[in-house]
């Protein structure tokens, strides 16, 4: 017998505040079990961010500093260049990096500080309450958009990972999801990945993760995984963007 | 060490190395440039890291996440970019971490100018950050005690776990003057066993948070913290007085006004107006206790800045009503000279 | 009885009873019965037929809340009755 | 008592910062109080630019000597036409005559004309023409002596400058004679 899957060592034992069927459980839990598997438990520093993902630092068994709004990759700038041979990371949502902080992820990519950034897409403000956010979908329901977002009065949703694989020092920018089991195996080796890029030095690594949210959504958990797939893929499509190959 | 003529950015900058700053993060904004000019320069020379930040708010972020996990960080900007940083001084403030922020300060409101001002005194104690929070504030007024101020402002904010202001101006920032550097005081610092650096598989993870959802639980962090800040303000406010022996007015001033102050002083003295001065070295905590000790002599009190009045309100708490308090100013980048304090004073004291 | 691939075990208490894990089995034996309330008032799934169960641990990838523990099975010698605790 | 407060005025490349850094620094050398200010700003750059230098007995108060000054030194004519009317009744103003023709109205204070440029470039250094400016006012006022220049002149400009520093004290000398020459005169006269 043969255990082929428990509870990561890198979670605590805190149950978490997210909503049921949100998927941000399942990619910090991949956050958790890339960092047990590579060793760095110990040794890592992880940056919180706010929205849904402040409370990160409940779950992880890892030292961490909350971020104020949209500034993790600033914090975690400043924790890199004290500690250049930890592990630092950001878990960041979409409103967090792709509105209020897109100064600071764009020059943590700029400067390619050597960081790793994990960036929780769900199109929407989930912990205030379903809000419309810079990645919400045209025509998409949101509180602030009533009817649906009106593109030509708020601009087509912005794709991050597109924007951050042009800046040089960004080596690694990959799209993965979790909307099915293939695909969450697949997110996996994208963070881990992510993570070897940072301890072999190479520069600033983001690793973007369609994820859901069923309260903000309006939808089942279930449903919501069904949404993501025919909703957000077909606009913020999976693959890679950037390696360290085409980097140099 | 032999003198050094130096500008008082400059000055600030070499202290902060020799004050033990390990990391400098910062954006640039006139008149403050010389600081992080010097240190891009001097800085990897001992040891440590510069880093351009992208804005204000970059660089006040890095300064917390280079204090929280160990490193002695410090920022300097000018006023409007000071504004920009408020949130990070709320959150350095709540998170209790050591840090040291520079203020050059220059004439606002908004982008104002980039001459000398001192209308940031409610941006230095009262703080455009959220919450109950008090900040130690440093206001040197030569270069000489700005260096020395910059000097013990890192053991300070490690020994208290606290972020530190250096209140300067465009004056004091760009003038020269002669300065030494002493030996740093030894001060006995606590372990940051606290910093987020890695648990190393051998403690509880370490986390550096300012959210407290629990009402209770806020309450009693506030609570701890205000313990802190009374702590500071029974040991830390400092002033010098000029002069104030047989004064009939005391005059209030800091930094650069200060020191045209004690002209004015000088002044009045040479036509027999007996005038002294009280200096706030710090201007949290505001140095109240001064304001007990005044010359029985004394008919009024005076307060004078570069802004529209923001420290006579700290001035008129300390005297609570038992003498006047009347001020004069002048903002928008206008350095007051001695003469025209000289004449305010004449008319105050009904002596034209 | 069928040769036992593999066993879920499902830490009841923890389930917020979102069903991911329902629609990611390939087998179809998680499934809401509506026959339990965990003490958070949620309703854990219920592994209908257990001895379908492949071990493919899919559940487990699924789940937001790391309540499901996957073990599979690769010798007969491991005994069956252990599922039911 | 010494109590000196000079206001040095040109446009940018005059070098009116470094005579006036000069002087502070000299004067720290001597152990006097010394305060230098620049005016900054957009106007560093091509335009105006003017220092204030205190050289004092005691601890410098206001650094500021944009009024009252013991000693005006202009490079240009606008440097004068703002600053003239600083200078304290009974106090200096130096005028680089080279490049100024306009004649100064006021009778309270001492006016010098020097032909700066011509004497910087007797030196073989045409910029130097700030250093025969200060040499005449270190003549007139000699808050400082030459040598202590010469200590600071390594300080400010560095070691690469040294090479500069004989023609620079040779200005400076030929700044003071040119003053010296005059000052006799209007004494005679």
């Amino acid at each position: 017998m043969s255990v082929i899957f428990a509870k990561s060592k890198g979670l605590t034992d805190q149950e978490t505040h997210y909503c049921p069927g949100c998927t941000h459980g399942i990619i910090q839990r991949l956050v958790a079990e890339v960092l047990e598997e590579l060793g760095l438990l110990g040794d890592t520093i992880g940056c919180a961010a706010v929205g849904c993902s402040i409370l990160t630092y409940n779950y992880l068994n890892i030292d961490m500093i909350e971020s104020a709004h949209g500034r993790a990759p600033a914090v975690a700038t400043g924790a890199k260049r004290v500690h250049p041979n930890k592990t630092v990371f950001t878990y960041q949502g979409d409103g967090d990096l792709a509105s209020i902080g897109t100064a600071e992820i764009v020059h943590v990519a700029h400067r390619g500080e050597k960081i790793t950034t994990i960036f929780v897409n769900n199109a929407i403000y989930g912990m205030t309450g379903g809000q419309m956010a810079p990645t919400t979908l045209p025509g998409q329901k949101v509180t602030t958009a009533p009817g649906g977002r009106d593109v030509a009065h708020s601009g087509m949703p912005l794709k991050v990972s597109e924007m951050i694989a042009q800046i040089p020092g960004a080596v690694y920018v990959e799209r993965v999801s979790v909307h099915n089991p293939r695909a969450v195996r697949h997110a996996k080796k994208a963070i881990r990945k992510g993570f070897e890029y940072q301890m072999a030095g190479k520069g600033f690594s983001l690793i973007e993760v369609l994820s859901t949210c069923p309260t903000g959504w309006g939808l089942s958990p279930v449903d919501s995984l069904t949404w993501l797939q025919e909703n957000m893929i077909p606009y913020y499509p999976l693959g890679v963007f950037k390696t360290p190959e085409e980097a140099k | 060490m032999p003198k050094s003529l130096m500008k008082g950015n400059e000055a600030l900058a070499l202290a902060a190395i020799k004050g033990g700053c390990s990391h400098f993060f910062g954006y640039p904004i006139t008149p403050q440039n010389e600081i992080p000019e010097f240190l891009a320069r001097e800085l990897p020379k001992a040891g440590g890291v510069f880093l351009q930040a992208e804005s204000e708010l970059a660089a006040i972020n890095m300064v917390y996440g280079a204090a929280a996990t160990g490193g002695r960080a410090m920022t300097s900007s000018s006023s409007p970019g000071i504004a920009l940083m408020q949130e990070g001084m709320s959150s350095l403030a709540a998170a209790e971490l050591p840090s040291v922020i520079v203020n050059v300060q220059r004439g606002g409101p908004g982008i104002g100018t980039i001459q000398p001002s001192q209308a940031d005194y409610y941006q230095m104690t009262r703080g455009g950050g959220n919450g109950d929070y008090r900040i130690l504030s440093f206001a040197p007024a030569t270069v000489q005690e700005g260096a020395e101020m910059m000097m013990a402002a890192f053991d300070l904010a490690d020994f208290y776990r606290t972020p530190v202001f250096i209140v300067s101006d465009g004056m004091l920032g760009q003038m020269m003057e002669p300065v030494e550097f002493p030996e740093r005081p030894l001060r006995t610092l606590p372990e940051k066993s606290w910093a987020a650096v890695g648990h190393g598989g051998s403690r509880k993870p370490n986390t550096i948070k300012t959210l407290v959802l629990d009402p209770g639980l806020l309450e009693q962090k506030n609570l701890r913290l205000q313990e802190k800040f009374t702590r500071i303000a029974a040991t830390e406010s400092r002033f010098e007085n000029y002069r104030t022996d047989e004064a009939e007015l005391v005059l209030c001033a800091y930094g650069s006004t200060a020191r045209i102050v004690k002209n004015s002083i000088d002044l009045l003295a040479e036509e027999g107006i007996k005038a002294g001065l009280i200096r706030p070295q710090t201007l949290w905590p505001f140095p109240s206790s001064a304001f007990q000790q005044l010359p029985p002599t004394c008919r009024t009190i005076l307060t004078v800045e570069m802004s529209c009045g923001q420290m006579v309100d700290d001035v008129r708490l300390a005297v609570n009503g038992r003498l006047p308090v009347a001020f004069y100013g002048r903002s928008g980048g206008i350095i007051p000279v001695p003469e025209e304090i000289v004449a305010h004073i004449k008319v105050l004291l009904g002596r034209v | 009885m069928a040769e036992l691939k593999g066993r879920v075990r499902i830490a009841t208490n923890v389930c917020k009873g979102c069903g991911l894990c329902t629609v990611a089995c390939p087998v179809d034996i998680m499934v809401f019965n509506g026959n339990s309330v965990n003490l958070k008032g949620y309703q854990p799934p219920t592994i209908t037929e257990p001895a379908k169960c492949t071990g493919c641990g899919n559940c487990a990838q699924m789940c937001p809340d790391s309540a499901l523990t996957v073990e599979r099975f690769t010798s007969k010698k491991e005994d069956p009755a252990c599922l039911k605790a | 008592m010494i109590n000196e407060r000079i206001l040095c005025a040109g446009f940018g490349g005059q070098g009116v910062m470094s005579i006036g850094q000069l002087l502070a620094y000299a004067g720290m050398l001597e152990d006097k109080h010394v305060t230098w200010l620049p005016s900054y700003g957009p106007e560093m750059r091509g335009g105006t630019a003017y220092c204030s230098v205190v050289v004092s007995d005691k601890p410098v108060g206001s650094p500021i000597v944009t009024g009252n000054a013991t000693c005006v030194i202009v490079m240009n004519l606008p440097s004068l036409l703002k600053f003239e009317a600083s200078v304290k009744p009974g106090g200096l103003l130096l005028i680089n005559s080279s490049l100024i023709d306009k004649p100064v109205d006021r009778q309270d204070i001492e006016v010098y004309g020097i032909l700066a440029n011509e004497l910087a470039v007797k030196c073989g250094i045409p910029r130097a023409a700030n250093m025969v400016m200060l040499g005449a006012y270190l003549a007139l006022a000699g808050p400082v002596r030459i040598e202590s220049i010469a200590l600071a002149f390594k300080k400010v400009f560095g070691a690469k400058a040294e090479r500069l520093l004989d023609p620079n004290i040779q200005a400076l000398h030929l700044g003071a004679e040119a003053v010296t020459g005059l000052r006799q005169q209007s004494i005679a006269a």
